[in-house]
């Protein structure tokens, strides 16, 4: 059995490393979870890739599907962000550094990085969606693995800049010359020195080339509804664009039904899927 | 039998005259036992309406389905009008928006003995006041349509519609009190063990389906108490802590609200039990606080009320 | 290996499988058959015609199941997953088929569920065929029949004072010894019954192009049409054979986490915590319903997920019955795909 | 009965006036005795009673205000009505009548529910156990659940 023996419904055991807000308003919390076992990261980490996420399991309470928002270079952790909305995003929230967590994982397929090796990467996030994307841009940032890709353009819009996750890392890229980044509000404040305005239009504005390009969009559904034709109008070829998507999900493993996407299941067949897979598959999100 | 073509003529007219947006009814099913509820939205619709004994559902449970804002005609028996005031009372429809036509009810035939007396192979029943005559492959017999009505329609109460704005069809006598009050204070009087194990063997057989739930017109929340996870209050698998626990909450969520149409347990694909509960709240509800539900659209189900007069009947330190 | 096993050896031949083996029965509870595990007291034949009223599903998924348990420390352990082998009797080849069905979801080299894995290699299914078509049964419909063997290990024909037992697996030999082989006599006797009932099983709608047509109307309001006076129970679901979709729940008083039976009909069934729900009404969900039968199974292993076993159709509480839907579906317009 | 009756107290928190009975409720409840408080007697849910019937309850004590001290005003006054039919209906069921018992304490009350408890504490061990409706006890503390 792959789990370490195990079954594929038993969580294996975590403790929360570090556990921080994101959000100036505390809707967002930042938890950093370390392995209990050797075997078990082993086995994370052998199957890990960018865009792939766990289902976080707090006993009592119940199980919730989180992207994984750090790259594996980063250190024997795994990084996750939830936003405070259900039952077991409530007792996230309420957790701090050294209790007990499970988790299960990694699933779904994740960003297909040897197909997008050589080309320039677009990526688009927005709000707490950003963190499969900040996973995938820490993975494309090291060293190792810079050359392997061309330019990077990234656009990340929030409705406020408190809302905004991993600032000072972000407010770093603006520095860094081997990638463009665009950052984006909703709302005009005092001292945003970026874009001011919903993602789809910045993306208009911004412009990327679709040449030997990869678009990767995540973000709210309202978000990725406007931010894809506009993609499609730059240029983009259906099968240049990705997006994850989400939906309700308890087993995580395809096995439960509730998640599908017409005959493919977003836990187990995605949650990354290529427009041009979309454009097969009924609009029942 | 209801008269059909008067039936249709008043369904068609109130639709022409656009005094309701959609009339509620039956149409023929695929199987003769299962005749469907049908939404009727013009006239040449109104064609296939039918109402006979095996139409087995409370229409009223489909005001809280259909649009908040639509004028409804509602094709009701004795136990469909209570209904239909229960929901008045309770606000989720106001009696302008609706046009009740009354049906008389004869009863309603349970399918469930026609199938095991004659057979799962039935091409066509026919009905008339005291025979229901079943043709299948093997040959045609009759039965007596009493002993073959569903137990809640054998002691109903209120047979005619009672605030119908027409009833069609000549009124059909009602129910008495005391059978009704027998049959619970029978089961009272066995002995606990007895009551307990009968209400464990019918409840155990649940698989949660929630078809009671669905088919009952009272049963509209949004968010039903099984369906709450924080906390979780009864158990939400095939338990016997979690059949038992559906089973007393759901029939006690009824107390002062039903009316004894037996939907829930026509709607059971395990053949459960469940209207010797409503019973008993229904019978409690006429001793303690002399309420029967949907009587009127005005007064109060006993829950929704207080007094200061009422018995401190289980009260410790002498309460009188 | 064909073997003929006489009525009257039945007792005894349960009672010496009882020895090493749980036997299920279809016994009679209340008004219908449900399939319980046989105590000595009643060892009789089954007399009634058709099916139970719960499929045998529900002895390889349970209802309810225990998946995980929480230790006090917070991690978590295997639920216990033991089960004694067992023996399922008198199977009908429409649910037999189903669980075959099911074992493509629950086998998957990616995840195999242990539960059902461990379920599926204890228990030895013998399967009995229907002589007698039933009223809202289609198997033939849907590429079965009164007869199939698939998912079997064992299949018995009713000749009257004897059964004609068809040995179909290795384990299914091992259950019977010193019965002698079926004479050529008997052996077409069972075949021209066997071919009786196939034929006497009415073709309920055609299937051709059905899932084009499905696949091709998402938005059609044909959906509306169906599903109109559905009540959105669990009815038509959970007495599926082929439905498997269950829900996974903590269960904080008994300090394990549960998977029950669930239906994509419920509300809650897909509603997100933002409050966003994909299948608001009873239109999307009874789309669910029927496209996951009729085209999403056919697109992931070429498989209609449905035997025809007419549960659904038997006790809807509305009477809303699946095959006059998809004889409605079959008059959708479609073109046909030259892609793919 | 050897074992203690198993009593879950439902108390609402506005009718124990005097400090010294609150405090002897909140840190001297014997140990047999399961303590939850509410509001008000009218916001104590009948799923309550029936979790604690089903986690192994004896016997279950409300404890609330008289008609018209009621901080809600009516608060014990729908209790009383909802309660009390639900009392009666787990009775038909199988959880006998005198197992559910309302206590209304006045505002001068001293000393109250210690007696009432211990009276009652003494009718349940006389009425001896039941395992009616009592489904969550796993079948080694002497439940029926498996």
């Amino acid at each position: 059995m792959p789990n370490n023996n195990r079954s594929p419904y038993t969580p294996m055991p975590m403790r929360v490393l570090r556990a921080y807000y994101e959000s100036t308003d505390r809707s967002l919390k930042t938890l950093e979870l370390s392995f209990e076992n050797f075997e078990d990261r082993k086995a994370f980490f052998a199957k890990f890739n960018p865009g792939q996420f766990c289902l976080l399991s707090v006993a009592g309470k119940g199980e919730s599907a989180l992207g994984v928002a750090s790259a594996a270079w980063e250190g024997d952790f795994v990084r996750f962000t939830a936003q405070k909305m259900g039952t077991v995003t409530k007792a996230l929230h309420e957790l701090k550094s050294g209790d007990p967590i499970g988790m299960r994982g990694p699933l779904g397929n994740g960003f297909p990085l040897d197909d997008w090796k050589g080309k320039n990467l677009v990526i688009i996030g927005g709000g707490c969606a950003f963190s499969t994307l900040y996973a995938l841009t820490k993975h494309v940032h090291h060293p190792d693995n810079r050359e392997d890709y061309g330019k990077i353009t990234l656009v990340y819009g929030t409705r406020t800049s408190g809302l905004c996750m991993y600032k000072h890392d972000i407010a770093s890229w603006h520095e860094r010359e081997d990638m463009e980044i665009h950052q984006a509000i909703d709302v005009p404040e005092e001292n945003w020195l970026h874009h001011v305005g919903y993602v789809p239009d910045v993306v208009k504005e911004v412009a990327p080339s679709p040449e030997n390009a990869v678009a990767v969009v995540c973000g709210p559904p309202i978000m990725t509804k406007f931010t894809l034709p506009a993609l499609l109008e730059l240029g983009f070829l259906p099968e240049t664009i990705f997006t994850s998507l989400e939906k309700r999900m308890k087993c995580g493993l395809g096995k439960c039904g509730r998640c599908n996407l017409g005959h493919k299941y977003i836990c187990k067949d995605g949650p990354v899927f290529s427009l041009a897979e979309l454009n097969t598959l009924p609009p029942d999100l | 039998m209801p008269d059909i073509n008067a039936l249709r003529l008043e369904a068609k007219r109130v639709l022409r005259e656009g005094i309701v947006d959609v009339v509620v009814g039956f149409k023929p099913g695929d199987s003769p036992l299962h005749p469907q509820p049908a939404f009727f939205r013009n006239e040449d619709e109104v064609e296939e309406l039918i109402h006979n004994g095996l139409c087995k559902n409370n229409l009223a449970n489909y005001l809280t389905r259909l649009p908040k804002q639509e004028k409804v005609g509602m094709l009701v028996r004795g136990c469909e009008n209570r209904s239909v005031n229960s929901l008045i009372v309770e606000s989720q429809k106001e009696r302008d928006d609706l046009y009740l036509i009354g049906v008389p009810c004869e009863g309603i035939i349970d399918w469930r003995q026609i199938v095991e007396q004659a057979g799962e192979h039935i091409s066509l029943v026919e009905e008339s006041e005291t025979l229901v005559t079943v043709h299948t492959p093997a040959g045609v017999n009759s039965f007596n349509r009493f002993e073959l009505l569903h137990e809640s329609c054998q002691r109903c109460l209120y047979r005619n519609p009672i605030s119908a704005d027409i009833v069609i069809g000549d009124p059909v006598a009602n129910g008495s009190l005391d059978p009704v009050a027998q049959k619970v204070k029978d089961f009272e009087n066995q002995d606990i063990e007895a009551r307990y194990a009968f209400f464990q063997k019918e409840a155990e057989r649940c698989i949660r389906c929630y078809a009671c739930r669905e088919a009952c017109p009272s049963c509209y929340c949004a968010e039903c108490f099984v369906d709450h996870n924080a906390p979780r209050w009864t158990e939400s698998g095939a338990t016997p802590a979690g059949m038992q626990g559906w089973h007393i909450v759901r029939a006690f969520h009824q107390s002062g609200r039903c009316t004894s149409c037996g939907a829930c347990e026509r709607a059971c694909p395990m053949d459960i039990k469940m209207t010797y509960l409503t019973e008993k709240l229904n019978h409690d509800m006429r001793e303690k606080y002399n309420f029967e539900c949907g009587m009127d659209a005005e007064t109060k189900p006993p829950f929704q009320t207080v007094t200061l007069d009422d018995k401190n009947r289980f009260f410790l330190g002498g309460g009188n | 290996m064909k073997l003929i096993l006489p009525k009257n050896d039945l007792p005894d031949q349960l009672r010496s499988w009882r020895k090493e083996f749980t036997v299920y029965l279809p016994q009679k509870l209340e008004r219908f058959s449900h399939f319980m595990p046989l105590d000595d007291a009643n060892a009789r034949i089954l007399e009634q015609p058709h099916n139970t009223r719960i499929p045998p599903k529900a002895l390889f998924l349970p209802m309810t199941e225990a998946l995980v348990k929480f230790t006090r420390f917070g991690t978590y352990e295997d639920a216990n997953m033991e089960i004694s082998p067992r023996i399922v009797f008198g199977m009908r080849p429409c649910d037999a088929q189903a669980v075959q069905l099911l074992d493509t979801v629950f086998e998957q080299e990616q995840y195999t569920d242990p539960f059902w894995v461990k379920r599926q290699e204890k228990t030895i299914k013998i399967g009995l065929g229907c002589h007698v078509p039933c009223a809202n049964g289609f198997c033939t419909t849907v590429g079965y029949g009164p007869f199939n063997k698939d998912g079997l290990d064992v299949l018995l024909t009713d000749l009257g004072d004897s059964f004609l037992v068809e040995v179909l697996s290795e384990s299914g030999k091992t259950l019977f010894e010193n019965l002698h082989e079926a004479s050529e006599e008997l052996l077409n006797q069972a075949k021209e019954i066997q071919n009786k009932a196939h034929d006497a099983m009415p073709i309920a709608f055609e299937t051709e192009n059905l899932k084009e047509k499905i696949d091709q109307n998402f938005k059609s309001d044909y959906w509306d049409e169906v599903s109109r006076s559905c009540l959105g129970c669990g009815v038509c679901t959970f007495l599926c054979p082929t439905c498997f979709c269950f829900d996974i729940v903590d269960e904080v008083q008994r300090q394990e986490r549960v998977r029950n039976w669930d239906t994509c009909m419920f509300r809650i069934y897909s509603l997100e915590a933002s409050g966003h729900n994909p299948r608001p009404s009873r239109v999307e969900r009874t789309r669910q319903r029927l496209s996951h039968k009729y085209a999403y199974w056919l697109d992931q292993i070429g498989l209609i997920g449905c035997t025809g076993c007419g549960r659904c159709v038997s006790y809807c509480p509305v009477g809303l019955d699946i095959r006059a839907m998809l004889r409605q579906a079959q008059s959708l317009p479609f073109e046909v795909s030259h892609a793919e | 009965m050897t074992a203690k009756a198993k009593i879950a107290l439902f108390q609402c928190r506005w009718c124990l006036f005097s400090p010294a009975d609150q405090e002897w409720v909140d840190t001297q409840l014997p140990e047999n005795i399961h303590l939850t408080k509410s509001p008000c007697t009218g916001r104590i849910n009948p799923l309550y009673l029936l979790n604690a019937i089903q986690g192994g309850a004896d016997g279950i004590m409300i404890s609330g205000c008289l008609p018209e001290q009621c901080h809600f005003k009516t608060g014990n006054l729908a209790a009383r009505r909802q309660l009390e039919e639900f009392n009666d209906f787990l009775h038909y069921i199988g959880y006998e009548k005198e197992r559910v018992r309302f206590l209304w304490l006045d505002l001068q009350d001293r000393g109250i529910i210690q007696k009432e408890l211990a009276a009652f504490e003494k009718e349940l061990e006389a009425m001896g156990a039941t395992h009616h409706l009592a489904t969550r006890i796993m079948r080694a503390e002497g439940g029926e659940n498996a």
